[in-house]
């Protein structure tokens, strides 16, 4: 991994966001408060600005740097999940190397095992971690099959779309929409949407020729 | 969306100014990271913080000052503030005796909060604020959410610590209000967070979203609009049934306290309207209200809407609700 | 309309029941007629007593007590009073010192309160409020409105009363703190009268109406909406105005109370960016912002929008805004 | 005049204005504060319950007391007017009697008159006196040349009619639409409406056969 290519993704991802602003904002309309589009472009748009900041750092460095200043700048549920996603997935880069897809995958489980604890959710919970549960698992799977980035890729973004999906018929039971009981069935969670988006987004970086 | 903005992103720090301008007897304001402190720094206390998404005025920097709150750290509209405004306040006011955070509870609160307390070379301690009894059954939730009760909370343990009293009697009594305390909300329409700049739910003339929470979020049911005391006397059942639930009903005449809250665009007029239905129908509960507040304590921005709470007193209760108090938003004795 | 009511006809006994309730430490309600008083009857004082058309709560219930009020009476929503209320409040209120009538200066109001004046069998007097300069030129009309500036008259002749002053005197503080005090209000929607069921006046999204009564009586102007600095730029220069040709503008710096008032369905956070802009503009011509009042005071149901209202200040305005107040809406130093 | 005819009028007004809600309603929404329907209707509506405590007075005694009770029932601008109004002509009928349609049209001037000097307003103010004077004076003259009612009662009407009229295009200089300056103009006075309809109403009253 190179911090060029984190610069790009986080491009790339604010782009992204930009260009889903009615989909988030309407999901968290539905079954929140309405502000995960507004939190997820604050964040974007921060990350963006930091190119500079961010160019002379190493990989893990850069993504620590970036969780750090997620925390300081989402706010809301979503804010320090996202920052300990980062800084977690940097320290473990940081510990183990970044030499492999094996060793990236690694890292990206190690951030969302620090969402995991943070938000002390689960599976089925109706939350972003029904995204990024599967596609962690799946990520690892496939690196340890030394598989090719574009298959890992291709696959990624299928298990992201999925997991995002999966969370229209759930009962939420964390979250903001945990006080909406059965009212919540048929809403996709706006968390889940945008980090299934994030993934999309880079893995597409990716599979660019 | 019609409100007296200039750019949306400046909203906050522009309302923020106004008020610390307005009150620079009692606050002062800090910003990026956002907080504001009491003007004069209160000496060997527990330092009592709070914060959350802003749009809830006069929550919380309302509430700063003697007798209350000795800083808070407002988010954006709606969304919980960052640690590292939490870390700044305490840096700020803790006073030797330890910080503890007041905190509604919500995901997005909850977490800011902790992260700000894991990283805090404090003492410290939490209240979690979950007085909305709106969902029924919280068991399959991460609990209830903080609403209006909040109030209460602060104002008892900030007169507690106001007395020099040591953390832990600090939060105890922060739980136990809390515990003692049950909410339930209505809403007429919805708000409109300026940054979204549409309302946040659709909500026809003939309906009531029963058991709103403080964003808008929706609550247990979409009703018909009825009448006042029709929809009273739901809101007081729900609280009844909450404190029979959680075994709080009082078997004998028990005193109380009533706090109808408005949610930014309720007339005045019909918040004693519903007040004076609600301490009625408690009465007849054994509930005796010695104890009222009728305002807007709590909003949600400029949502058409109450809440009604209560909390059953008990004498520790009372004499920190009655002692002095003087902050921007709630002042007496003194 | 979606309202908390019960029946239209009874909207404003329960409201006054509930308030009355909620206040009794501070008043007691009397109904057919309707008024109320202070609960502890004042000895050896001038009797001050307002009132007129509810709606515009927490005016003027809400100002009964130590240091203002001693009985307020409501008329219906938006209707004056009737003198048999006026003449049993003085009846219940007089302390031997006289009765001072406070009146918002509309035709309504006026005659209502001057019958009940003649029928007075206690010395008295009367100061109509008329701070409202919206209407430019007042020279063909009635004179101007009595709005929002109608509190710190309250608060200023209630201060006065309580030191034991005779009738005269604060008759003339009253007519003097009116004189130097000028209001302006903006409309972003129309209030709705209960019994009306429906808005007083239609207004676009894109509208407002600058110079409206606390009526939702049609002010100066239609208009397009504005960011907020604009809209408050204009209300500032139309008190400068006003001040002006009352040839009060001040030549150098001089102390002034700012009141940023909301007509009921305006959020504090807009409040506050008011007065945050209002503020820095006076001071940018020599009136130097000292004591602030931001909130709603003088409402006009569920209207959204706000009225900025300025005061010049002297020793003897600012002694009697600062002394201690006890009363519902206003209360400090006791 | 006959106290039995006083119950019948005042049971005719009240049909009169719930019949105009709507008229009163809009025209006092437009240059007032929306409230004049209201009023009306709550004065109408005591004086038609006082049925019975009237039923055995004198005519002027009816006339006081129902001037009376609108005083303390009525409230607003209209309230104090309209109650100057019966107590002023009860008392001109008391002194003077009653037994010639000019005494009357003198008793109901004399009204007008306590109308004037509690508002302090005059003809083309845009209010009510732009319909009660000009029938007050027209009363005077068509009683003194002693005409026939059913006369009177025709031009009446018609004066009433283009007095309200004549409200539409004034400037307001008394009562709530003086803070509207031009933007009065094109809109009927409430209270010249209502004047209007009540007397219309008692005319035909009096003309039917
Ligand atoms: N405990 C949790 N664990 C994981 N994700 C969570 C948790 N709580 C909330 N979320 C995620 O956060 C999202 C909401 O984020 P956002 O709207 O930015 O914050 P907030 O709910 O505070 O307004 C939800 O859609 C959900 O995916
Ligand atoms: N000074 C006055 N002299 C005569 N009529 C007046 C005066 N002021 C107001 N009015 C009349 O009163 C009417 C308004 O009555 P109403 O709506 O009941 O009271 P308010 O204006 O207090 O709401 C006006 O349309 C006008 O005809
Ligand atoms: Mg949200
Ligand atoms: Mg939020
Ligand atoms: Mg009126
Ligand atoms: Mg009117």
């Amino acid at each position: 991994m190179k911090t060029e290519f984190i610069i790009e993704a986080a491009l790339a991802i604010q782009q992204t966001i930009l260009a889903n602003e009615s989909t988030l904002e309407s999901l968290d309309r539905e079954i929140g408060d309405g502000d995960h589009y507004i939190n997820m472009k604050r964040g974007a748009t921060t990350v963006a600005e930091m190119q500079a900041d961010l160019a002379s750092l190493k990989p893990d460095e850069a993504l620590n740097k970036i969780g750090l200043k997620l925390l300081s700048t989402i706010g809301g549920a979503s804010g320090p999940l996202l920052a300990s996603f980062f800084m977690s997935m940097a320290k473990v880069l940081k510990e183990n190397g970044d030499e492999s897809n094996l060793k990236i995958a690694a890292a990206f489980a190690g951030g969302v095992q620090a969402i995991i604890q943070r938000g002390k959710a689960g599976l089925g919970e109706k939350t972003m971690l029904d995204v990024l549960i599967p596609v962690s698992n799946e990520f690892v799977l496939q690196a340890t099959q030394n598989n090719d980035i574009k298959l890992i890729c291709a696959k990624l973004i299928q298990t992201a779309e999925q997991g995002m999906l999966s969370t229209k018929d759930l009962i939420a039971t964390k979250g903001r929409a945990a006080g909406l009981g059965e009212r919540a069935i048929g809403h996709i969670d706006p968390g889940a949407k945008s980090c299934q988006l994030m993934i999309e987004t880079v893995c597409h970086l990716l599979l660019k020729p | 969306m019609k409100k007296f903005i200039n750019k949306v992103d400046n909203i906050l720090v522009e309302s923020l100014s106004g008020f610390a301008k307005a009150h620079h007897d009692l606050v002062e304001l800090h910003l990026d990271p956002n907080f504001l402190t009491r003007t004069n720094k209160a000496q060997n206390k527990v330092a009592i913080i709070s914060g959350g998404g802003s749009g809830h005025e006069p929550l919380h920097a309302g509430y700063i000052g003697y007798g209350m709150l000795d800083a808070a750290c407002p988010g954006h509209v709606f969304t919980s503030p960052t640690p590292d405004q939490m870390l700044m306040a305490a840096e700020a006011v803790h006073a030797d005796k330890g910080i503890l955070f007041i905190v509604k509870n919500y995901a997005g609160d909850v977490m800011n909060f902790e992260m700000a307390a894991e990283m805090l070379p404090f003492e410290h301690a939490t209240v979690l604020t979950s007085d909305d009894c709106a969902v029924v059954n919280s068991t399959y939730t991460t609990g209830r959410r903080g609403v209006a009760g909040t109030v209460i909370v602060e104002k008892c343990v900030g007169s507690l610590a106001e007395t020099g009293a040591d953390l832990q009697a600090c939060k105890a009594l922060g739980d136990k209000v809390n515990h003692r305390t049950a909410s339930i909300g209505v809403a007429l329409t919805s708000c409109t967070v300026p940054a979204a700049g549409r309302a946040t739910f659709d909500i026809s003339d003939t309906e009531i979203e029963m058991g709103v929470g403080i964003h808008g979020e929706p609550g247990r049911r979409r009703e018909t609009m009825r009448p006042a005391d029709e929809i009273i006397g739901d809101c007081v059942e729900a609280i009844l049934m909450d404190f029979k639930t959680r075994q709080l009903q009082p078997s004998k005449k028990h005193e109380a306290l009533l706090l109808v809250n408005g949610f930014g665009a309720t007339p005045l007029m019909e918040l004693y309207l519903i007040y004076n239905t609600a301490a009625k129908l408690f009465n007849l509960h054994n509930l005796e209200i010695s104890r009222s507040l009728v305002g807007n304590y709590t909003t949600a921005l400029d949502m058409a809407g109450a809440s009604i709470t209560l909390c059953l007193l008990d004498d520790e209760i009372k004499q920190h609700w009655d002692s002095p108090v003087h902050t921007a938003a709630l002042r007496w004795g003194k």
